[in-house]
């Protein structure tokens, strides 16, 4: 089943990526997977887009590459290199001999920077498996967080306020035993009251046996 | 000798080092060769660097003949055709399947969130009666659709672990055979133990796989029926909605007890245990720990009480075991169940068989023989060679008592005073350590593999064995280097000492004694400090023209020493350095003195100055009515010493810089030798290789049910089985390196302190890191105390 | 207790037009409706806290008292018309005198002109106008004079400073007496008391009780003082003894002084070489100013001795000017010069004041044409006169000014602010 | 719990009983090095630990108004009515009321603290006040001679400015008649030891009364700067086993330390109410005080002996103390129950909620006219003003565009029982209907010491 919020509160960071869905999966009642994700649902159009943009980002890092590559050591002129090829090279070449080390060297490294490792979606996802235990994953780009506690040592579950910037933002927070500290979910991009309410319930209620249910009160 | 003779050497070390890597039969398994291979080459490469150079000529051949071009036009048709057919096509799928998905439920969902409360509280409702059903799955089952007798263990009765399906034969007397101990006679170890590993007593019947009449039959979670298909990998479990049971269906890949791959919850731990404590215990990080666990102290008064883990979550830990387990589990049920199955439709053999079987008879006779021989001279060869081996280690003890022995227990040992000493200490130890690893590894051959205890151990004992071979190598390619060219290696060294520790400080002297521009410094105190130091200055260069002649020799004993590894002469020569600049040093502890002293007069005549004094006694700052003539003559002096400041100032700054800098080389030096002796090489490259070597916890992953179970049927029944894939995540980049991380924090913590920074301000003697705190990494691969040699002695024996 | 019923809201709430008013005068001014006088908390009644409102407003109701124990049925924002009835706005302003004001300015002028000779001699040595030795010389003479004038009255002035003592006087507000030996005059400046003494008082701070040089011995401990009036003959021996002693040590000092400044000099010569002439004037001026601005032109007769801080900061300068001077003779006599200046002579200014005041006004004279003199004999005789009449003229002016700005003055006083303790330095 | 001192206790005291009484209140304040976020305390008062190195580090707005985006947050996310602050030399206290009149809520004052006119520190903090309190809804001062400061120095309408005294929790501060020595007579003193406090009067007069009386016993708590003065003191009388030097003492051990005397001294300079005075008389002890601030409104006279701010009636005073002690003239015992009578937080916050309503009924001013009100503080200090008010509206426009109010989700409230029925109907309901009647608290220096 898919369900679809808008998450209530966003900050200055917010305001130019789109605001997280909420994505809640429950194949059975025991077992719950909350992914909270800023791409564009999975139709089509939006993913050819996406996969179009990271195949530009390749070529263009590429692109960077070969330039300095071809500032380094310039290719030989001679015709050996293939006809097809070859009228590309000289024009890097050509490009790169045209620009200094200095002007180069940080611009592509910043460029290559942006384009590898900044932007992209972040899909932060809490999976809640009955007698197993809960697992808080965190995509970002092209690295992939995950973080298992089994159920023996979660001991609570809260949502707490904390000063964030310039404002107090609610979080998620899994109290694990024998750690100092609490692990946020969903850590990077934090959603509102309404959302972390909702996964609160239905984590709480998915954890533990149902006779478990309803102790703990609303924070 | 000449560089290339290095390899022949090296691949001969190599293969002796990889043969108790390989398994108790003595052959290179392929995949031990490509690591000898590997490790080859690297060292190939670093004893001669001419092949990087042929390597690049290698690459502008390709490039010239338009290699580079012709596989760019390869990887663009590729990519084109992929992006034309395969995404569209896939996506395409998926959207299907989730449209199927999305269709079915929006009848029992709405957007909101009510509507997944009452989801929920409904499913909850079904699920209250008889809760839940836990499966877990291996998925390298043969996707075939013919029955078969699912056999596993059953934890609880909500709880079960598929081992193996049994094809052709009747559940029923499976069982019987089951519970039969007599079942596992062929087993390579005590199958027993292998139980008590798994905690189970014995293997159970669960269920049926594409029993036919399946469908007719109600589900009940002592026999479950489940289908196989070779479209899906998955099974689909048969569980009507009336049975009302949610079903977890947890599929994993068995890890290869061979291959030493293995599922754990927390990291496995490069850094041994006790190491791993006294690494947390350091002065600076306690109080910050004290403070949060009182807060989480108050954190747990705030948790409301939980309630007790039930065993389905307690065994979690099991469960991992038997995942491990399965592998070896599953092979010793295949081969004993072939044996039971073989048992009973014996008949008599055929004569060509009984000449078969002669044959093959005579020849393991003949075997028999010559291992027997073998076997004769074997215990004489290792005796001969444990003996050698507790020498050796009795050697290793007296060098290691005189290396720590130290006159006072306040005082330095010999090791924290200088890096060779130091870098002896390590290989020592580890070369004591050697053994005993080795003897536990070898008894880990005399139990099951799906032990996991024992593979931290295995990766530090080959990762030692690699640093050492790596550092043999680059030294071996280091040494000749410095053997054959020492006078020019002696001349460079020599020059470059003289020219900035003899030559630059003069000329530093004496620019600052003729008043460089802008400082207002006091001619004839700078002029004579200056002649001070130029004196001291010329009568060390006068004992180094004498020591010159023979720098050629020590560069030449430090060559040969470098063919103990490249970290040798690293630390030869970080003590060299240190003993050539000893005049340095002293320099700048004896500006360092004047300029604290003139500081605290200075200081104190300026409360003077004030009319206050200070109170040693309250220790704070008294007013206080001096007398005219103390008054008198303190303001004169204070005058007189401030304007005698800046001169002293200068000087102490040049050599506490000179200072400095030299420390910055050493500590260049010591991070190079941290490098050499704890780069966690085999770790990485087996992170590389095989990832699930290198366990760093668990990971689920959520399939999606429509898509699985409509596979099989299309009905839009929801069943409440969730598909769960239970992966293994590599142990991540940073937590290998954490030593190192951590190591760079106690040194950035210690000497970019402002009680540093003061110190240097004020001419007091900088404090120096603990040796411990430095070298808490160097030794967190050995233990903390060494076995003494009858320890050894007795293992060594014992071990055979 | 049952709580006063809730008052009307209109009546103690402002009206918003009345939120703001510019000053508190107009709440003075007004007249009280009622009758009772405004109550000082001092004249209260003790009661006891139990005034029952209902009864209260039954009948006509109770005075409103300035307390906070008692629970009344007035709002909590009421304004009696004994608000504010304790503010009291310029009470200690005494409107000053112009002619006390411009002899209080002698002393000043004094200094200023000590300063002004101190410096003109420094530039007439310098340009070998006048032999160092010739200065160091002369100052040390009058200096010995002016000693031997001290020394004199010293048992005169012992006596006043005690019946100051006596009388409670000069006690500061804050904590420290200003020394162990209040009685050292010159002599006392030279040499207050045995090291040990030193240490003492410095270690103990300020609870010391005056007592005679002569006592200085045991100074570590609370001792009490030999009263007044022993007997004669007892007291004249006893000055005898501490005479004698304090020359001698006065004699040591001097010697001490004389003989480490000589081994001194060579070395401050060289000092300053490389550091270029404006910026060692500007080190001057600045330590000048300090000394100038820091100087304690108040303190009478009974204090020891100049702070140390304005003295301090004279002494270095000119140390810093010496260092200019080419010659080791010119360095000593010039430091020795301005130690007798800055040191020595502002002891015996204030003594001369304490004396008589015609000496004190010729001294004064005497002061100013000697600056004015240096002035003309090294910048030009143009300066001097400008500096003779802006003496004359700062006086004058300053003084009127300063009465003309007295009208100004508007103090609130009140309750409010703290008070200033009263603390007798004198134990039975 | 608050780190206890004066201002801290009063502030916490009162949002108790507020909240008892059917409202919401939070506490706005500085955060220390171990403890910040939030926090919540007993009975549901919520505590926000501002911490301000995180706005030092992300933005670079000068302090005026740094505070002013996390503080709108706060105020939004809480729904808040009424903006309280207290203790007068708090920078956060006086930002916090310009920001919550830039936006448009109601605002009141409590003023803790005596000021003088003389020195330039104090013109200083005059002038901040002024800036302040020239548009603030309503003033409250702990006593009479507070209320006249606070009008002169901010030239207030009086009428707009109440007095409501501190209290004490007359429980936390039994008389304990066992506890004190029956042998020979104690006088306390705790106090930090400052200047202000009147410690160089206590280091004068202790030497002269342990003389005049031999079997009187001394114990003195507080630390400060003049600590020394008082150990050179005891060293130099030798009065070391008369004299007995605690120094700092907790909040809440102050109680267990009166009991054991029978004399409170209290030889301040100046003080605006003294709430150390009633938790002594509270123990059961005899105060004997200076006559000074608004010390003379605290206790009735039979429970104090008043002296003048010098050493020989300090003396005096305390000698006259001691023989009406020794003559059981003063019935000390009795004091626990008066003082319970006269001073409760439930009647504090009585008096404080009228105040509030008093502020909800007025209506609002534009801000032409809060500006008009600014511009009349002074020559340059008025255009000063108006300049920083119309840069506060502005950042609030900004604010506005950034963190849209839609955009910020509002906290739930505690679950509060219901009000007490302390008095009539009319009061129950009321509380009912201004269920929402949020208060907010918003105070400084909460690492100061304990005030007394």
């Amino acid at each position: 089943m898919r369900i679809t919020i808008l998450n209530s509160p966003q900050s200055i960071t917010k305001m130019f990526t789109k605001p997280p869905k909420l994505r809640i999966r429950t194949p059975s009642s025991t077992t719950v997977e909350f992914t909270l994700s800023n791409a564009p649902p999975p139709t089509l159009p939006h993913t050819l887009l996406t996969h179009f943009t990271s195949l530009l980002r390749l070529i263009l890092a590429a692109t960077t590459l070969l330039l300095l590559l071809t500032k380094f050591q310039p290719p030989p002129y001679s015709s050996s290199i293939h006809p097809l090829i070859h009228p590309i090279l000289a024009t890097f070449s050509r490009f790169s001999t045209s620009l200094q080390w200095r002007h180069l060297l940080p611009a592509s490294a910043v460029l290559l920077y942006v384009l590898l490792f900044i932007g992209g979606y972040t899909e932060e996802s809490l999976v809640v498996i009955r007698d197993l235990g809960v697992q808080i994953t965190t995509k970002t780009g092209w690295s992939t967080r995950s973080r298992f506690i089994p159920t023996e040592r979660v001991s609570d579950m809260w949502i707490c306020e904390g000063f964030r910037g310039f404002e107090v933002r609610f979080y998620l927070a899994v109290v694990v035993e024998g750690e100092e500290g609490l692990v946020v979910v969903f850590p990077t991009l934090l959603p509102g009251r309404r959302v972390l309410e909702l996964v609160w319930r239905g984590a709480r209620r998915c954890l533990h046996e149902p006779k478990h249910i309803g102790d703990g009160v609303e924070r | 000798m000449r560089p290339l003779s290095v390899i022949p050497i090296y691949s001969y070390l190599l293969f002796h080092l990889l043969a108790p890597n390989t398994q108790p039969r003595l052959k290179l398994t392929t995949k031990k060769r490509l690591l000898a291979i590997l490790v080859f080459i690297a060292g190939y490469i670093t004893a001669r660097f001419s092949l990087i150079t042929q390597a690049v000529e290698l690459a502008y051949f390709a490039w010239d003949n338009g290699v580079v071009g012709r596989a760019t036009k390869g990887f663009l048709i590729l990519s084109l055709f992929f992006f034309l057919f395969f995404i569209p096509i896939e996506r395409i799928a998926s959207r299907e399947t989730s449209l199927v998905s999305t269709q079915s439920r929006r009848a029992s969902s709405s957007v909101g969130a009510g509507a997944f409360t009452n989801h929920c509280a409904a499913t909850m409702a079904s699920g209250n009666e008889n809760g839940l059903m836990r499966i877990f799955w291996p998925l390298d089952f043969p996707r075939r659709s013919e029955p078969g007798v699912l056999v596993g263990w059953r934890n609880s009765e909500h709880d079960v672990f598929v081992v193996d399906v049994l094809n052709g034969v009747d559940s029923r007397r499976i069982g019987r055979d089951l519970t039969s101990t007599n079942l596992y006679r062929k087993s390579p170890h005590s199958a027993t133990r292998l139980f008590e590993l798994c905690g189970q007593s014995a293997l159970h019947v669960l269920g049926n796989v594409n029993e036919p009449a399946a469908s007719a039959q109600k589900f009940g979670p002592s026999h479950i029926y489940a289908y196989t298909q070779k479209s899906s990998r998955y099974p689909r479990i048969h569980c009507p909605p009336s049975s009302g049971i949610a079903i977890q269906v947890i599929l994993f890949e068995r890890p290869h007890p061979h291959r030493m791959q293995y599922l754990s919850l927390r990291p496995i731990s490069l850094a041994l245990e006790d190491r791993a404590e006294d690494m947390e215990g350091e002065a600076d990080e306690t109080g910050e720990r004290l403070r949060r666990e009182e807060l989480v102290q108050k954190l747990r008064l705030h948790s409301v009480k939980r309630p007790q883990p039930t065993e389905k979550e307690r065994s979690l830990q099991m469960i991992v075991d038997q995942v491990n387990c399965s592998h070896e589990m599953r092979v010793l049920l295949k081969e004993n169940i072939s044996l039971l199955i073989g048992r009973r439709n014996r008949r008599a053999l055929s004569v060509s068989e009984r000449v078969v079987e002669g044959a093959t008879g005579l020849w393991k006779g003949f075997l028999d023989a010559l291992m027997r021989a073998v076997w004769v001279m074997w215990p004489l060869v290792t005796n001969c060679f444990v003996v050698l081996i507790v020498v050796w280690r009795l050697v290793a003890e007296t060098i290691l008592k005189v290396l720590e022995w130290r006159l006072r227990p306040e005082l330095a040992a010999l090791k924290d005073i200088s890096a060779t000493a130091q870098q002896f200490d390590i290989r020592l130890q580890q070369f004591c350590y050697w053994p005993i690893q080795y003897v536990t590894l070898r008894r880990r051959k005399k139990d099951w593999e799906s032990v996991t205890s024992s593979h931290p151990d295995y990766i530090r004992f080959y990762n030692s064995l690699w640093l050492v071979a790596n550092d043999v190598i680059i030294g071996i390619a280091l040494g000749s280097y410095i053997i054959e060219n020492a006078h020019i290696v002696a001349h460079q060294i020599d020059s470059h000492l003289h020219a900035y520790t003899v030559e630059g400080m003069k000329g530093m002297i004496s620019w600052l004694m003729n008043l460089p521009g802008g400082l207002k410094l006091n001619q004839e105190l700078g002029s004579f400090l200056g002649d001070l130091f130029l004196w001291v200055i010329d009568y060390w260069a006068d004992t180094m023209t004498s020591i010159r002649p023979h720098l050629p020799r020590v560069i030449y004993a430090i060559g040969f020493s470098s063919f103990a590894g490249a970290s040798m002469p690293i630390a030869l020569f970080s003590d060299l350095l240190s003993i050539l600049t000893l005049h340095i040093y002293s320099f700048y502890i004896a500006s360092a003195r004047i300029y604290n002293w003139q500081l605290s007069i200075i200081i104190s005549l300026f409360h003077l100055f004030r009319g206050k004094k200070r109170n040693v006694l309250r220790n704070r700052i008294d007013s206080c009515d001096y007398d005219l003539d103390q008054l008198l003559i303190g303001t004169i002096l204070f005058t007189l010493l401030i304007f005698l400041l800046p001169t002293v100032l200068v000087f102490y700054l040049t050599f506490a810089s000179a200072r400095m800098a030299i420390i910055m080389l050493k500590a260049t030096l010591e991070t190079l030798l941290a490098c050499l002796n704890h780069f966690p090489l085999f770790a990485l490259m087996l992170r590389v290789k095989d990832s699930k070597r290198l366990p760093g916890g668990i990971r689920f992953e959520l399939k999606n049910t429509r898509a699985i179970v409509a596979a099989f049927d299309n009905s839009d029944t929801a069943p409440s089985i969730s598909y769960i894939h239970l992966k293994s995540t590599p142990l991540p980049f940073r937590a290998m390196f954490h030593q190192y991380f951590q190591l760079g924090q106690r040194i950035r913590g210690h000497y970019v302190s402002p009680h540093v920074i003061l110190c240097l301000m004020t001419g007091q003697s900088v404090p120096p890191i603990h040796r411990r705190n430095l070298y808490s990494m160097q030794y967190s691969m050995l233990p903390t105390k060494r076995a003494g040699p009858w320890e050894l002695w007795g293992r060594l024996v014992e071990g055979k | 207790m049952p709580p006063p019923p809730p008052p009307p809201p209109q009546l103690h709430m402002p009206s918003p037009t009345t939120v703001h008013r510019p000053s508190p005068p107009p709440l003075l001014t007004t007249p009280p409706p009622q009758p009772w006088p405004p109550t000082q908390p001092s004249s209260q009644p003790a009661r006891h806290p139990s005034p029952n409102p209902r009864r209260s407003t039954s009948r006509k109701r109770k005075p409103w008292r300035k307390l906070l124990w008692v629970k009344q049925d007035y709002p909590d924002n009421w304004v009696d018309p004994t608000f504010l009835s304790q503010l009291q706005r310029n009470i200690n302003v005494h409107p000053y005198d112009f002619y006390s004001l411009v002899a209080d300015s002698t002393v000043i002028v004094q200094h200023l002109s000590s300063v002004v000779i101190f410096v003109t001699s420094f530039i007439a040595i310098s340009a070998e106008r006048v032999s160092p030795v010739a200065v160091a010389v002369a100052s040390s003479a009058l200096t010995v004079a002016g000693w031997a004038i001290w020394d004199m009255g010293y048992e005169k002035r012992e006596a006043a400073t005690d019946m100051r003592q006596l009388a409670g006087l000069g006690a500061a507000p804050h904590s420290r007496t200003p020394s162990g030996n209040l009685v050292g005059g010159m002599t006392g400046g030279l040499h207050s008391r045995t090291p040990s003494g030193n240490g003492a008082s410095g270690a103990a701070g300020s609870y010391f009780p005056p007592y005679p040089a002569s006592t200085s011995g045991e100074s570590g401990s609370p001792i009490k003082k030999a009263p007044p009036e022993v007997s004669p003959e007892v007291d004249k021996a006893h000055m005898k003894h501490a005479q004698r002693a304090r020359r001698l040590t006065t004699a040591k000092s001097a010697a001490l002084i004389y003989f480490t400044l000589l081994g001194l000099s060579p070395i401050l010569r060289s000092l300053t070489t490389t550091i270029s002439v404006d910026s060692i004037w500007a080190i001057a001026t600045w330590l000048f100013l300090a000394n100038c601005l820091g100087f304690d032109y108040g303190s009478g007769v009974e204090v020891k001795f100049p702070a140390s801080l304005p003295t301090n900061a004279a002494i270095t300068s000119s140390v810093v000017l010496a260092s200019r001077l080419p010659d080791t003779t010119h360095v000593f006599s010039l430091i020795l010069f301005s130690i007798q200046v800055f040191g020595l002579f502002p002891v015996f200014r204030r003594y001369l004041k304490h004396v008589s005041w015609n000496l004190h006004v010729l001294l004064t004279v005497v002061l100013v044409l000697g600056a004015a003199g240096g002035l003309g004999a090294v910048v030009g005789w143009g300066w001097s006169v400008v500096w003779v009449c802006g003496v004359i003229g700062g006086m004058g002016g300053c003084g009127w000014w300063l009465i003309g700005l007295q009208k100004y003055k508007n103090e609130i006083h009140g309750p409010w602010d703290p008070a200033r303790p009263v603390i007798r330095r004198q134990w039975e | 719990m608050l780190q206890s001192g004066g201002v801290e206790s009063h502030m916490y005291q009162l949002a108790t009983k507020l909240i008892d009484r059917g409202h919401k209140v939070i506490i706005i304040t500085h955060s220390y090095k171990t403890r910040h976020g939030v926090r919540y305390l007993t009975n549901g008062l919520k505590v926000y630990y501002v911490p301000f190195f995180v706005i030092y580090r992300e933005s670079t707005l000068p302090t005026v108004f740094s505070f002013f985006p996390i503080f709108r947050n706060i105020l939004i996310r809480e729904k808040i009515d009424i903006v309280h602050g207290h203790a007068s030399l708090s920078s956060l206290c006086h930002e916090a009321i310009l920001h919550a009149r830039t936006m448009g809520l109601r605002t009141c004052f409590t003023d803790h603290s005596l000021f003088g006119f003389a020195d330039a520190a104090s013109i200083l903090t005059n002038k901040l006040l002024k800036f302040t309190l020239s548009d603030v809804d309503h003033v409250i001062c702990v006593s009479h001679t507070c209320k006249e400061n606070t009008v002169l120095r901010a030239a207030l309408d009086p009428s707009m400015v109440s007095v409501i005294p501190n209290a004490v929790v007359a429980e936390n501060f039994k008389p304990d008649p066992t506890a004190a020595s029956k042998s020979h007579i104690t006088i306390v003193v705790i106090s930090r030891l400052f200047y202000n406090k009147g410690t160089d009067l206590l280091v004068a007069a202790i030497p002269r009364i342990c003389e005049l009386h031999p079997s009187v016993h001394f114990i003195i708590a507080g630390s400060g700067p003049k600590a020394i003065d008082l150990e050179q003191m005891l060293e130099k009388h030798m009065l070391q086993d008369r004299v007995q030097m605690l120094g700092p003492v907790r909040h809440e051990e102050v109680r267990d330390v009166m009991v054991r005397g029978h004399i409170y001294l209290h030889p301040s300079l100046t003080e605006a109410f003294g709430t150390v005075l009633v938790e002594a008389a509270s123990c059961g002890l005899y105060v004997v005080c200076t006559r000074v601030g608004g010390i003379p409104e605290v206790l009735p006279s039979h429970m104090t002996v008043f002296s003048r701010p010098e050493e020989d009636d300090l003396v005096s005073a305390t000698s006259r103390a001691i023989k009406e002690i020794r003559m059981g003239r003063v019935k000390t015992e009795k004091f626990h129950e008066q003082v319970k009578s006269m001073y409760s937080w439930t009647d504090v916050a009585e008096r404080t909620e009228r105040v509030y309503e008093g502020i909800c009924t007025g209506e609002r001013v534009g801000l032409m006219e809060r500006l008009k009100r600014y511009y009349g503080c002074g020559i340059w200090a008025g255009k000063l003003f108006v300049l920083c008010v119309v840069v506060d509206s502005l950042i609030l426009v900004l604010l506005e565009f950034l963190f849209p109010q839609s955009g910020i989700d509002t906290a739930r409230s505690w679950p509060t029982k219901a009000p007490r029925m302390t008095d009539g109907g009319g009061r129950r309901d009321r509380s009912k209907r201004r269920g929402s009647n949020v208060e907010a608290v918003v105070e400084e220096d909460l690492n100061g010491v304990r005030e007394n």
